[in-house]
């Protein structure tokens, strides 16, 4: 395997598994549901993109061939996390559940 | 009876028959009859609620408008990083965003977009198709957010969808 | 302000059809790897549910075209079918016959009893859970 | 090289799903534990592939997939039933 293939795939597993962690930080850390769901949807779905994409290129260095399960998995990915984000902060407006006080503007009834 | 025999969504087709063929190792006889058979089947399956296609789509913008996305979700994704890491509360905020387009698969593209891009999550749309709620985690003023996803997102989609 | 499903529509439309696809891929690799008729089948299952929760259990009826009940017994027969060339051979029950029909090009089409056995083990399982799915939804309409 | 990054790798993707369990038990409301239990399945998936990568196997690649898929239908399931009170309205 080539030296730079090595560096790409080990610099995309850590920018991945970063991106995760600083995620699932956010999930624990941010103070109302709503601030929360950001982390979920962007960070860790990137987190988890880089990681399989990691994973193409190490396997097809190997001669594998070209990974279509890793390519589904991420494209299923980024098409479910904004249905499921948007799907949850419907429930969460039906459910009425608090924002912190800095937040502006309002919510809608459901 | 031609009807049953037609491929409602020739996209959805190819794609599905292209997707067979990667997923069962490569192209061989039994492959193609059976990714020929789904790429049929599942289509005529599902058509009953497609929406019309708009009376104008310009298919080969896409390409352009997904590499802007990509890159946008990247630059997100490290801007959501440095606000999560950063010890200031955030100052989130509920935006109404008037919409422009009105075919639903653009609306849902743009939702989708704004869900996955620099600090917005889209929430809600209004039962009329005209408004979408959309949550900003570090918001200073409503109409910037909404001149840069007019300008960004919502323009290139309207030249694609009419 | 009112609010649509107008996303999960879309969702459904899109997600719906890659999801039978990756049921009907687990169901064929099932003999030496990993996969099956009943995962797939269960797989199959997910993206009708989906489907329901998106468009109702009218539609869902619809598509499935045949009643999940039917889809059911009929499974199982499919299933208990995929016994009857080994009895025919007086070999012990469930032993494995394999058939290769030539195809146009220089492929073949692989047929055995362990696939045939896995179809109906398939549309066992999605007609259970949507007989399940189906019935629960209507109760509450 | 690679060896290294991907046991740091693993290491955050697990510490990353602790703290998605600890979303999951603190709460406070029905949806931030729906929410901490959809990224839990996201992280699973990301740990798949790096078990894959460990053990220089595609194998798993399978269940990645499935995982992802069911995980979704799992989520909108949730948050339907946190909407209507009932999972099919």
């Amino acid at each position: 395997m080539s030296t730079f293939a090595e560096i790409a795939i080990s610099v995309l597993l850590l920018v991945g598994g970063a991106f995760t962690l600083i995620g699932a930080i956010g999930l624990a850390r941010l103070p109302d549901f709503y601030t929360r769901l950001h982390g979920p949807t962007k960070a860790t779905t990137v987190g988890v993109g880089a990681i399989v994409v990691s994973s193409v290129i190490y396997f097809s260095t190997l001669g594998r061939g070209i990974g279509v399960e890793e390519i589904l998995v991420t494209v299923f990915l980024f098409m479910t996390a904004p249905v499921s984000a948007n799907f949850l902060a419907k429930a969460a407006m039906h459910l009425e559940v608090k924002t912190t006080e800095n937040t502006r503007g309002q919510t809608w009834d459901q | 009876m031609l009807d049953r025999l037609s491929f409602p969504q020739p996209w959805l087709s190819l794609t599905l028959f292209f997707t067979w063929q990667f997923l069962s190792d490569g192209i061989s006889g039994g492959s193609v009859v059976l990714g020929i058979i789904l790429a049929w089947g599942i289509p005529q399956m599902t058509r009953r609620f497609w929406p019309d296609p708009p009376a104008v789509m310009r298919g080969w913008r896409a390409p352009a408008y997904a590499l802007r996305v990509l890159w946008d979700i990247v630059v997100a994704s490290v801007e959501v990083a440095k606000l999560i890491l950063s010890p200031r509360q955030p100052r989130p905020m509920f935006i109404c965003y008037p919409l422009e387009l009105d075919h639903p698969l653009a609306i849902s593209i743009l939702v989708s977009t704004i869900s996955l891009t620099p600090g917005t999550v889209g929430a809600d749309v209004s039962d009329d198709n005209k408004l979408i709620l959309i949550h900003s985690l570090d918001a200073e003023d409503e109409q910037e957010i909404i001149d840069t996803i007019r300008a960004r997102y919502e323009k290139p989609l309207l030249e694609m969808f009419r | 302000m009112k609010s649509n499903t107008l996303i999960l529509h879309t969702a459904a439309l899109f997600i719906m059809p890659l999801q039978l696809m990756f049921s009907v891929f687990l169901l064929f690799r099932g003999h030496d790897e990993p996969g099956g008729g009943f995962i797939g089948g269960l797989v199959a299952s997910g993206a009708f549910v989906l489907y329901a929760f998106a468009f109702g259990s009218e539609a869902t009826r619809r598509i499935l075209r045949v009643a999940p009940r039917d889809l059911l017994s009929a499974g199982l027969l499919f299933a208990l079918a995929s016994t009857i060339p080994a009895f025919l051979a007086g070999q012990p029950m469930l032993t494995a016959h394999w058939w290769e029909l030539p195809l146009p090009g220089d492929g073949y089409l692989k047929l055995s009893t362990p696939l045939i056995f896995d179809i109906g083990v398939y549309a066992a399982v999605l007609g259970t859970i949507m007989t399940f799915v189906i019935s629960l939804m209507e109760s509450d309409e | 090289m690679i060896l290294i990054a991907l046991y740091i790798t693993i290491a955050m993707v697990t510490l990353a799903a602790l703290l998605n369990v600890y979303r999951v038990i603190k709460g406070p409301d029905a949806p931030d534990r729906v929410l901490a239990l959809d990224t839990l399945y996201v992280n699973a998936i990301a740990l798949i592939v790096l078990l894959g990568i460990a053990l220089q196997t595609r194998m798993y690649l399978e269940s990645a997939l499935l995982i992802a898929v069911m995980g979704f239908v799992g989520t909108v399931a949730m948050a339907k039933y946190l909407k209507r009170g009932s999972v099919i309205e």
